[in-house]
Formats: C-alpha cells, structure tokens, sequence
C-alpha cells in the first residue's frame, strides 16, 4: 500500500498537463470548466470538435486496449490522466457514455463485426451515445421494463415500442443503447435485450425535460415503430438483464476520478468565496468546509482503493458505497455554497431564470441522489448483497 | 393556560383554507411568479376586500380587526401551504409590525387607516451594507445607508439590499444611521413614499421566484423630521430588531405551513407511486422518513404558536404601558430565534426530502417540490438561518451572569 | 390559545411550592433529586414513607376524581403540581405505576369491588405497582405474548405460567397487572387477559437485570405457577388487548410536565458546568446547548397541546411524535453532557464503577429510545396511525 | 500509487485476528477490564514474544521489525475489533512515536532496543492544566508542569492527567514547560523511569473500563539534562503535535476496528432476532441503518490507511533527513486530523446504533454493545473529538493566504 506515484507517472503527468496547456487554448479556451453536471446541455457542436481534436493525439479512450483503438494506460496513468484533464478544466465528455458504457460492452459482449462497426466512431469522437434504461413507470426497477423490442425476420430488424425518460445527451446522440422485453409476456428479469438504435430515424422522438433549474439535460425518448438491424443486439436475446449488470460494473470507473477533480474545483470555488466574503470566520461554516474536504480526500481514497489490487470484476464493498457516498456529498457541497454566500445566494446571474454556477451546483446536485440508482436503492444494494440481509418479502396482497 | 385553537380561531384556519385554494393554485403560483411584480393586483386587492388579513392585527383604532398575532400566524401558515405571491408578508410582518412597536401617535394615525384599507402596501429595508460579513448577520452592522441631519429633517443616502417586494411597495420603512456612528442607538427608521422619482428601486430576479426581492438606491433624499419613526429620539436598533423578530416569527408561521403541505403531498405521491410491485408508501425506510418529517412538523407547529403567544403578550403589553419590561423582551427574543431556527431546518429538511421521494419527477419543473424547496432555501436565509439563531439563544443562556433556561 | 396561567393559578402555584419547601426537608432532604430514571432503585423505603406524608396532605392522585380519593385537580393544576414537584427536587414517584396506569385502568374497566379493593392502597401510598408487558422473545410486539394464565374453577383462581421482562420495581412492587393468553392456542391480539397478580407468593420470582450502568432498575419477572384470585381480571377474558390499547393512553398524562421539569434540571447543570469549565466558549457546543434548550420548549408546548383542547380520548398527532421527540432529545442531551465535560467525562465518582450523575444520564438515556416503544415502534405507529400509510406486507415464505 | 494490501500485509492481518480472537475474547475483555492494572501481564508478555507487535515499526537497528505504519495499522485494527486490553496503544503510539521523532541517537539506543524486547512499556503525560478549557483543547496550552533548569538537569513539577496506562508504565515521557513561559518552544519531553518513588501515580477509575487513565503527580524531581529528549535545545511543542498526530492515526486505526465489530455483531443480531415473524433485518429501516453504518465503515477505512500511508512517508522522510519538509508537516497534520474526526464519529455512531438496534438487550450489561459504546465514547474523546479535528483542518484551509484543498 503506497499512495505517492512513481517518477515515471510523474513524467507522465506532466505530459498529459502539457498537452492540454497547449492544445486547451484558442478556440477552445471557451470550453473550459464548462459540460459539467447542469450544464451537459452548453456547447453541443463546439465540444465535440474539441473531442475529435483529442481523439487525433489518442486522448480519447485511453484506457481501452490498444488493440480496439485505445491508448492502453494503466490504472495509475488513467487516474493521472483524468485527474489532469479535470485540473487543467477539460468540458465535460460529450462521449463518455459511449467511452464508459457502449464501449465496454461491446468489448466485452460484442461480436467482431460489432467491434469493427461501433468501436472506432467512439475512439474517433465521431459516434455518440446515449442509454435507454429507464422508463417512467419503471424508475429504479429495471425489471419492470415495458417497451418492447419484435423482431422482424422478413426485414431483417427488430421493431421497437415504448418510452425511455432520464436519457441524457439524447438529443446530441447518434446511437441509443436500449433495454427492451424481447420475449412477449415475459416477467422480471426475463426476456429483455440489451439493443443498439439509431436516433436519426422516423420511429425516435426526442422530448426535453424541464429541470427544476429551467434548464434541460435529461430527455424522454419515445420509440413508436423504431427500427434496428437484426444484427445490432448485443448477446442474445434474453440476455439483456445479465449484461445491464455487468454494464453496472464499467460505470464505477477510472473516470471517477475526473469527476473528483470537478468536485474540487467547486470546493475551491466555495472556499474563495468564504474567505473573501467573511464566511470563513463562521465557525459552523469552517466545520462543514473541513467536512466537505474530508469527504473528497475519503473519495479519492476509496477510487483508489476501487482501482487498486486484483481487479476480480466483482464490486468490492467499497465500490457498493462509491455512488451513495459522492451523491450525498455532493449535495451537500450544493447547500454549503449557498450558505457560504450567505444572502447573495438567493440572486440570479440574470432574470429572467439564469442561475449563477453554484446555484445551478445547489439545485442540480439534488438529482445526484436520485438517478443512476437513487439513494435508496444504492442502500438496499448495500445491505442485500454486502452485508447479506434478506430481500424484501414478496407480497402476497 | 390553554394551548389549543379557539373555535373562532379554528374557523379562520377554514375560512383561509378555503379561499386560498381557489385563489392561489399550483397554476396560479407559476403564473404569478414569473412576473416581475410578483403579485397579481386584482386578488391583492380582492384579498384585501373580501377577508381585511391586510389588517388582522392592526388595532381597531386604526381601521384594523384587532386580531392577535396567533390569528395572523393562522393566515401566514395557510399562505405558506399554498405559496401565496404577495405582499402580504411584507406589508404586514415588516411593516405594520414597524409601525405598531415603532410609530408615534400621530405617525400611526397617518399610515395604518391606509394599510387597513388595503390601499397601501409597506415593505422595509435594512440590509445596507457593502461588505457580506456585515450582511450575513442580519444584524445592526449591516445598517450603512446614512441619515444626514439637515435644517428641519435628513438626507438619506444609501443601496438598501434585499428589500421584499421594495420595488412594488407603495411605502418603504428604511433604515438609516448618521455618518460615523458605529453604535446601535444610531439607527433611525425614516417612512416615505415608494414612488418618487428620486428613489431608484430594482427588481432582483430570484432563485426562488414566489417571493420577489429589490433594491433600492437612494442618493441625497430630503425627508422632514416629522417621517423620522418614532421620532427623532426613539427607534434605534433595539426597536428595530423587536421589529424583526415579530417579522421572524410571521416567516416561520409561513415555513411551517410550506413544511406541512410539502410533507402532506410527499406522502400522497409515495402512496400513488409503485415501484416493484408496491406503493412506495409502504417501504418502512420511507415510512420512518416520513415520521421523521411528521415529528419536525408537530414541534414546528408547537414552536410557531408557542412564538405567536409571546408575540401577543410583547404587542399588549407594549401597547398597554408603551414600552416593554425586559422579561417578556428577552422572551420575545427567545421565541423568535427559536421558531425561525427550527421552522428553518424543518422546511428545508421536508422539502429536501419531497424532492428525493419523488424520485426522478422530484427535480422536474413541472411538479411542485422544486417550488417549495426553492422557498425552503429563500425562506431559511430570510431574517438569518438556524445557526444564527441558535447562536442568539446560545448567548442569552451562556454569556449572561444568570442561566435563563426557565421552561 | 394562551400559554400564561390564570391569577388563581398562580395563588395554587404557590401553595404547592409552599407545601413542598415546608416539608420535603428534614428526613426527607436526602430524596431531593433523587430517584429519577437510572437512580430509581435508590432509597425505595424511604420514598415510600415520603410518599405516604404526601397522602396525608391528598398530595397522591391529585389529577383522580374526588370520588376515588384523588384531588380532582384541573388540568392546569396538575400542570403546575407536576412542575412544582419536580422544581422542587420532589424524589420520583415509587407509586407512578400505580398512580398512572394501574389506578386509570381500574377506573374505566374495573368493577366496584375492584375499585374500593384497590384505588385506596394506591391514593394512601400503602400498595406499588409494576407492569407485566414485555417478554424476552416478545420484545416490542404485544401480540406475540406467550405468558399464559388459566382459570382453575375448582379452586376460583387463575394460575399464571411465564415470564415478563424490563419490569421496572419489581422488587418493590406489591401488585403486577399482567397481559396473559387465557386462551389456549390464541394468536396474536386475541384471547389476552389483564390480570392483577399479587408479588408476595412463591410462584412469583424476580431477578434483577444488571445494565450498561452496572445498576439494575429493570428485572425479569417469573411465573412458575403463580396464583391470583378468579375477581382479579379486568373487563372479561380476551379483553386484555383492548385494555392494554386504551392503557397507552393514559401513560401520556400531565405527569410529562414534571418529567420536562427533570430535564430541565439536568440541562441547567449542564450549562452551569459550561459556564465554569469553558465549554460555553466553543461553537460547536454553544449551538447544541441552544438545540437542547429549543427541544425542550418544544417538548413543553408539546405536552400543553396534548393536554388543552377537547379530550376526545383519540390520540393526536402531538401525543404520538411526543415519545420519540423525548427519548431523542434525552439521549441528546447525554452525549452533549459528556462533551460538555470534555477529556473529564471520563472519571467515574469512584471505583470500582461509581458513576458520575451526568455519566449515568448518559449511559441510562441510550434505553430511553427502546423501552416503552422503541424509536423504530414509534415510527411505525406515526407512518401508519397518523400518516395513514400502509402497515408491513404479511410475509409469505 | 497501489492503495491495496500487499500479500504480506493481508498474512499479517490474518494472523493477528487468529491471535487476538483467541487471547481476548467478550469473557477475557470482562475479566481484564474489571482490574486495576487493566491488561493480563502473561498474555502482554506472551504477545510480545510471540507476536512481537511491540517492536512492529521500530527500526531493525534498534531491534525492532522495521515494518511500515500501515501494518500497524492492520495490527490496531484487529486490536479495536477485539477490545483487546493492554498498553500497546500507550507504548506503541504514544511511546515509540515520541522516541522516533523526538529522540537523539543516544536516546532512541538506550531506551528503544528494551520497548522492541518486550521489557518496558510506555506511556506519554502532557495534558497538566487545572483549567478544564485549555485541557480540552489538547493543545499545547494544556501543558502546564513545569521544568526548572538546575545545574545539570531540571526539576519537574505538576500533576499530569488522563495519563493511558500511566499507572502502570515503566517508563513515563513528560511534557514540562519552563514555568512563566507560555510559548510553544518553551516546551520540552522528559523520559524518566516510572516506578520511581517521587512520583506518585494514581489509576482514575473511568466510564470505559477497558482502557486505563492515571493521574501522575510530582512534586520537585531532579532529572539530568539526558533525560530531556531530543536534547535541550529540541522538542518543543511542534515536535510532541508530530507524536500526537501520529498517535491519532493509530488511535484512528483501532477505533475504526471497533466500529466495524460493532456493525457486524449487530448486523449478526439482527440475521437473528425474530419480531412479528421476520428476522428485523429484513425491516429495510434497519437495512438502510446498516447500510449507513457500512458506508461510514468503509471511509474509515479509506482514512485510516490513507493516513498511515502519509505517517509511513513522514517517518521515513523524518529518518532520512533527520527533519521534515513543510508540505509532508502539513499533510500528516491534515491526515491524522481527518482519521481522528471522521473514525471517532463513526466509531460512536455505529456503537450507538448497536444499543438501539439490539433493543432491549442493548443496554444490558451481559451484551458486548456498551462495552463498544463506552470504549468508542473514550477513544473519541481521546487527542480531541471531531469537532476539534475539523477545526484544525478548516484553520489550514481557510486561515492562510493560500487553499490547501490540493486533492
């Protein structure tokens, strides 16, 4: 157990710092700090220039094997590497849930032509993603899943119905990874397919969702007669439960790490502020700043104790409590900003609804506990599975 | 003793319940809340016709009904169940309040009548200070706009921030100390006339839209001694901070009411909503979260009245011997800090709470937990959150020589 | 609504504070402030003999009805007995078992020979009570109560089999009212009895229960063919569930006052100790001082709700947060005792475990939340009485 | 960067709880607790023997195993789960860590080589004020003995409290100042023989029997100048908050073992106890409960062996360079101030939430929760709870001119 890094991370650091402080300039200079949480919705076309730019010095991708396009890293320069594109204030990923989650699975799940079809447009910042998960009357229970997925075999395709909402980026991606019940009248677990669906096509429908910061990153997506080719499932059908689970895995990344690197910027910002404004002389403030720095510093502890040692592909107990932890957090961070400032928090950058950076921070964070698995349902995962206390009886009413 | 609503009293609650819902729904609070006023002109002055809140407990001297302060902690808890957009809280916590602990006779006699009546309402300003430490504490130093003594009267000059609805408020109550005076017997309240052109009043758009905040700059306004509050030897901070604490205890008869109904419509939402094949209602982990929320509600509920009868005691015994022993002062203090700090936590707790019990519709706009959480949020800051508060409380029981915790 | 007393209020006020100064002094000085929870097994002889002085005065069941030997005092009177007594350091009452459930119970289901047998040993201090509830493998849950009791028609009584446990007084105790199964085979609410036991018989076993305190104010109660008369039964067989519901009622009395006024004590002590050792310097603490303090008018307007306003008998929503807002707070105001103390929290009054009052309050008030309806019973009984949410799916497997 | 145990780190940890599982058990924990002397002297000499855990991160040329503060790390850890009573905390984090970083070579010779053998143990006084505020703080304020040079040597007087397994020592380190300074550096450590009959030693009885506190007092002993570590012109405050800190790492380490037995033995309870037909812990209150606890579990761990990796990079930097840079200074301030607050926290919270989960049986003296609660209750107080921690923290972000939030 170690936590310094060795001269030759050190060298690779400042590799990874150097390139993005002189290509992460001119007419990219605008995107700085910005596609975070909240604001995933600013700079659609211009971020995705800046992703084929990087994609030309093998940034993107990089912890993908080489042999699929990507640039190999190990586990300590992947953390690096995220960390300095963080710090230098890289915009946040257009790409990442074809880099983090399509990706994966198909390298994991694909077959060689799928590899062949889908992987490069994601090294190349060409292709992007979106995932179809959950549905509205499904919300955290994936089991309940009702849009539904025939295969055509006249056509060669299957024929897709129903409705997927929380979809983010759906509206800049090419391609929607969906969940669908393939089997007619099957229950649970059963009888679902994990589909790849082009958006660009009659049978898509795109819908917004109004935020309760006015602004929209998540989207419904209706599917009435959308099409796919009969070729774009991953696994076979039936499959789709088992690798929507493993899928799970992929998402507790390397990329976290990144994300700690936002989190502390925030923290920055909030800490400048108190000091600058006199909050800093409160001593209930200084309390809840010192917690929220020894929330991040445990954060980037238990990534790093995720990423170290054997990697068994099972989700370790630190892993279990990784997304409840920095979801909690991070709402907290959101009410300690506005209380650092104090009453200035309440006004608007601008009318007629323009929140200033740490009110969009304050009002966003609250979806944090809730999508991705809310923080009751991270909880019943932890005790089922870590700590092996019984499911929820079945009812019988 | 009797701690339970009279009947007259219950019957108010009704009456209020009843009107509010037809005239203050979640349609008409979006509405209304994205206009820059911030109120609509035609169901003020309907209120002020048809139910006279405008003037609960104004003396019946003055044009009012001579309610008490449990009577408009009835109101304000109604209004904040329904987020009501006006200048209710304002007109009747900041500034009638102000004018009953501060005006002179005669000061009393020329504005309340018009309030009463529902053709004026009053906000005030205090917060005035360039430097957010000063600000931050909603106490005497955040008063830096100046009162010039000149001839017969002063020149007010100064940027009065946060003033509750100060751009549509037909008065403003301001206030001001003389240049160079550091102390709290420095500070005057001066009442004038919203509408002169030399007074330049802003909109400051808001995260929480259902209450509208301004600011007001002022720079070289004349006023006779005759709108000095009180006159010129009276007011001061100390007045001014009773004057606040009353406000105090309104605001937390609105967090309560904000509290209750944001918790009431959680729990109908998690009795509608089913996930794996139940009601979410019936997972005991949102069924003790619930009872959480309950508990936090009842004893605001207790806290709000038990403030609202000090607050009676304060305003009779202030208006029986024109001044107030320091007993049911400090109590007045006490109450106040206690029902602002715990209504505080308690709104924002439950509409934190509404928001994740919702789960994915919670942080929509369309539904309405974002609205309270975002009033939860305003209100909390309004007049100094729980920290602060506690801390007032803490000083009472710890600094002084006597421990005063008598229940 | 009107929180301040009326004059002839205050002439009553006085004349119970004048009572208690003229004569909890001399024999008794020793019981002041003694006798409270953790210190209830203290000085029993001696509180029986203050106890009966109080008799004397009709200071015993001040809130019964004259018919029944009470003083038939108003609700604000016994308002102000309860604070008066306890403003006063009046010990606790070794007789409140008696005096706040057993004698109530009687008075509403008992029968005219039950009244005139028992109601005097109580309103003269001559016979304790204690209370046969729970059971080791019962725990919170009433229904599931195995102690069984049959009624031997030859010999005209009933003989009781089982054990009862947390029986605080037992060992002081003339009397036990006990919830049996009278029924054989019966489950759950059904086919319960309340029965009245007398202690002082062979049948009947008590056996102190050593705490984390190292002191032992709660027992477990064994019967092994105990025997009471057939007469002794209140209401008719399988009553005992309806008798027990109503008898939760009454345990939520005015007698909460001078519980408040106990409190009150121990948090005065604590800010004199704050005052004197620094403690009242540092934030941290200042604001739970305060916290405490707000939680204690909050319990205080919180019983006067419960007590003004029309008794329907129907338990309001105040009454059923007021267990879990008290316990809460008491278990609170222990961990703030300590902290206030600081490194000196630590020392005991002597060895070998002698502890301190302030680290009894602490170690004692961890049972607050779990004896009497546990925090999690209270809970359940908010969400699905007053909130109207739905009770536990019956388990199937 | 490899924040995993090494294979022989995992062996070490495995040996250590077969060890510990057999020589304190619930029933050993009883028996040793309730004695003056708080620890069995076979099963402390056994242990050294046969562990020999005493010497663990004492370098090999003092005779020591030379292993690295993670390991003991692991080696407390165990300990915490057991409540395993003896003065290895003492000796080992107080002692040993006094004598590495504030020793000179002479001293560490003389005194290490007979603490790696298993014939002395150890314990650290400071904290030597009447005043109960400066105690509290554990601050060099606390330090208020005194140290009169005199010829050779010095003359030490005061009264030492909260002294661990000071009663039993064999060798006793005290912190004395020169009397009427108040500086930091008028602070100097003196390592002297424990069993000395001017020195008065006295156990205090306390709420947490399994560790024990002593009151050391001394009225005029004459000490030679060798006795003063570090030499005279060393120590000083700056150095013992380098040991402090390093003993709140370890302190931090067993504590979180305490709090992950807690959860387990709870959670074990729960798989078992039956209430209205279903074990409880399949109530998902109490399953939420835990999660919670596991959650905080799971930092702890994260903290604690993060901060034993910067104490393993402080001592070595220490040890290499005969002094410490300002950035590893501050970064073993901030590690040890973050373990000590967030596992104190944890540690109660868990031990607690045993009590009450337990229910009935949770307060009983029979049932091993309180001894967890009472020891979790001391461990917190011990070197400063939570609050003081933070504190510490936010004066190093918040205080200087430059933010130190560097993750």
């Amino acid at each position: 157990m170690k936590i310094s890094f060795s001269p030759e991370d050190e060298v690779f650091r400042r590799e990874v710092a150097d390139w993005l402080k002189e290509n992460l300039c001119g007419e990219f200079e605008q995107l700085r700090f910005r596609g975070g949480p909240g604001d995933e919705h600013r700079y659609p076309e211009e971020r995705k220039q800046w992703e084929q730019h990087m994609a030309q010095a093998g940034w993107l991708c990089v912890g993908w094997p080489q042999d699929y396009g990507g640039r190999g890293l190990s586990i300590n320069q992947q953390v690096i590497f995220n960390e300095e594109y963080a710090r230098a204030g890289g915009p946040g990923h257009m790409g990442h849930i074809g880099e983090g989650l399509a990706g994966p699975t198909i390298i994991a799940f694909g077959t060689k032509e799928q590899k062949q079809r889908f992987l490069p447009g994601i090294v190349n910042g060409t292709e992007y993603w979106c995932q179809g998960y959950s549905e509205p009357s499904a919300g955290s229970d994936l089991a309940n899943v009702k849009t539904r997925a025939v295969l055509n075999t006249e056509q060669g395709r299957w024929e897709i119905h129903g409705q997927k909402v929380w979809t983010s980026l759906a509206h800049e991606a090419d391609w929607c990874f969906v969940i669908a019940r393939t089997e007619p009248g099957s229950q649970g677990h059963k009888g679902l397919s994990f589909l790849l669906v082009p958006m660009d096509q009659m049978g898509v429908t795109v819908q917004p969702i109004e935020q309760l910061t006015g602004t929209s990153e998540f989207n419904e997506v209706f599917f009435d007669q959308a099409v796919t080719d009969a070729a774009n499932i991953i696994g076979k059908p039936g499959d789709g439960w088992k690798i929507a689970m493993a899928l799970l895995g992929f998402e507790r990344g390397v990329s976290t790490l990144g994300q700690q690197m936002q989190f502390k910027n925030e923290l920055d910002d909030i800490i400048r502020i108190a000091k600058t404004n006199g909050a800093a002389e409160d001593p209930a403030i200084r309390q809840r700043i010192a917690n929220a720095w020894i929330g991040l510093r445990i954060m980037r502890y238990n990534a790093l104790r995720m990423l170290s040692g054997e990697q068994d592909g099972a989700l370790r107990q630190e892993a279990m409590i990784y997304k409840l932890h920095w979801a909690t957090w991070h709402a907290e961070l959101g009410k300690l900003a506005m209380d650092v400032l104090g009453p200035e928090a309440e006004l608007l950058d601008r009318g007629p609804y323009e929140l200033t950076r740490l009110q969009s921070l304050f009002l966003f964070t609250r979806s944090d506990t809730i999508y991705g698995g809310s923080n009751e349902i991270q909880k019943n995962i932890i005790a089922e599975r870590a700590l092996g206390m019984p499911k929820e009886p079945k009812i019988t009413r | 003793m009797e701690f339970a609503f009279t009947e007259e009293q219950a019957m108010i609650r009704e009456s209020a319940a009843g009107y509010l819902q037809n005239i203050s729904t979640s349609a008409d609070v979006r509405r209304v809340m994205s206009t820059e006023q911030g109120y609509d002109p035609g169901v003020w002055s309907g209120l002020c016709r048809d139910m006279y809140w405008q003037a609960l407990h104004i003396p019946e001297a003055y044009g009012g009904l001579g309610l008490g302060y449990v009577e408009l902690a009835i109101i304000l808890e109604e209004m904040g169940k329904r987020l009501f957009c006006s200048p209710f809280l304002s007109t009747v916590a900041l500034g009638v309040n102000a004018l009953l602990v501060v005006a002179s006779e005669e000061q009393k006699q020329r504005w309340l009548p018009e309030i009463a009546e529902g053709r004026s309402t009053v906000s005030l300003g205090f917060i005035s200070s360039e430097d957010t430490q000063e600000n931050r504490q909603w106490g005497s130093a955040s008063v830096q706009s100046h009162a010039r003594k000149e001839g017969d009267g002063y020149v007010l000059s100064g940027s009065w921030h946060y003033v509750s609805d100060g751009h549509t408020a037909n008065v403003l109550i301001l206030a001001a100390r003389e240049k160079g005076v550091s102390i709290e017997d420095g500070i005057r309240l001066f009442v004038i006339a919203g509408d002169q052109d030399c007074i330049k009043r802003q909109w400051t758009p808001t995260m929480d839209q259902t209450r509208k905040l301004a600011r007001v700059d002022i720079d070289g306004l004349f006023v006779s001694a005759d709108c000095c509050l009180g006159g010129e030897e009276s007011a001061g901070w100390p007045a001014l901070e009773k004057v606040l604490q009353l406000s105090s205890i309104a605001s937390a008869a609105e967090q309560l009411g904000g509290a209750r109904q944001v918790m009431d419509l959680t729990i109908d939402y998690t009795q509608e909503r089913v996930q794996f094949n139940r009601p979410i209602a019936s997972f005991q982990a949102i069924k003790h979260r619930a009872a959480d929320m309950m508990l936090q509600v009842e004893c605001a509920t207790s806290a709000v009245y038990y403030a609202a009868c000090v607050a009676d005691e304060y305003l009779s015994e202030r208006s029986n011997t024109a001044g107030d022993s320091s007993k049911i002062s400090d109590e007045l203090l006490q109450a106040a800090s206690l029902a602002k700090a715990y209504c505080s936590d308690t709104f924002f707790h439950c509409a934190a709470e509404s928001i994740q019990l919702h789960g994915g519709v919670g942080f929509t706009w369309e539904y309405d937990p974002h609205l309270y959480f975002k009033r939860a949020r305003s209100s909390e800051q309004f007049l100094g959150a729980g920290d602060l508060h506690r801390e007032r409380i803490a000083s009472q029981l710890l600094d002084s020589s006597a421990a005063r915790s008598d229940v």
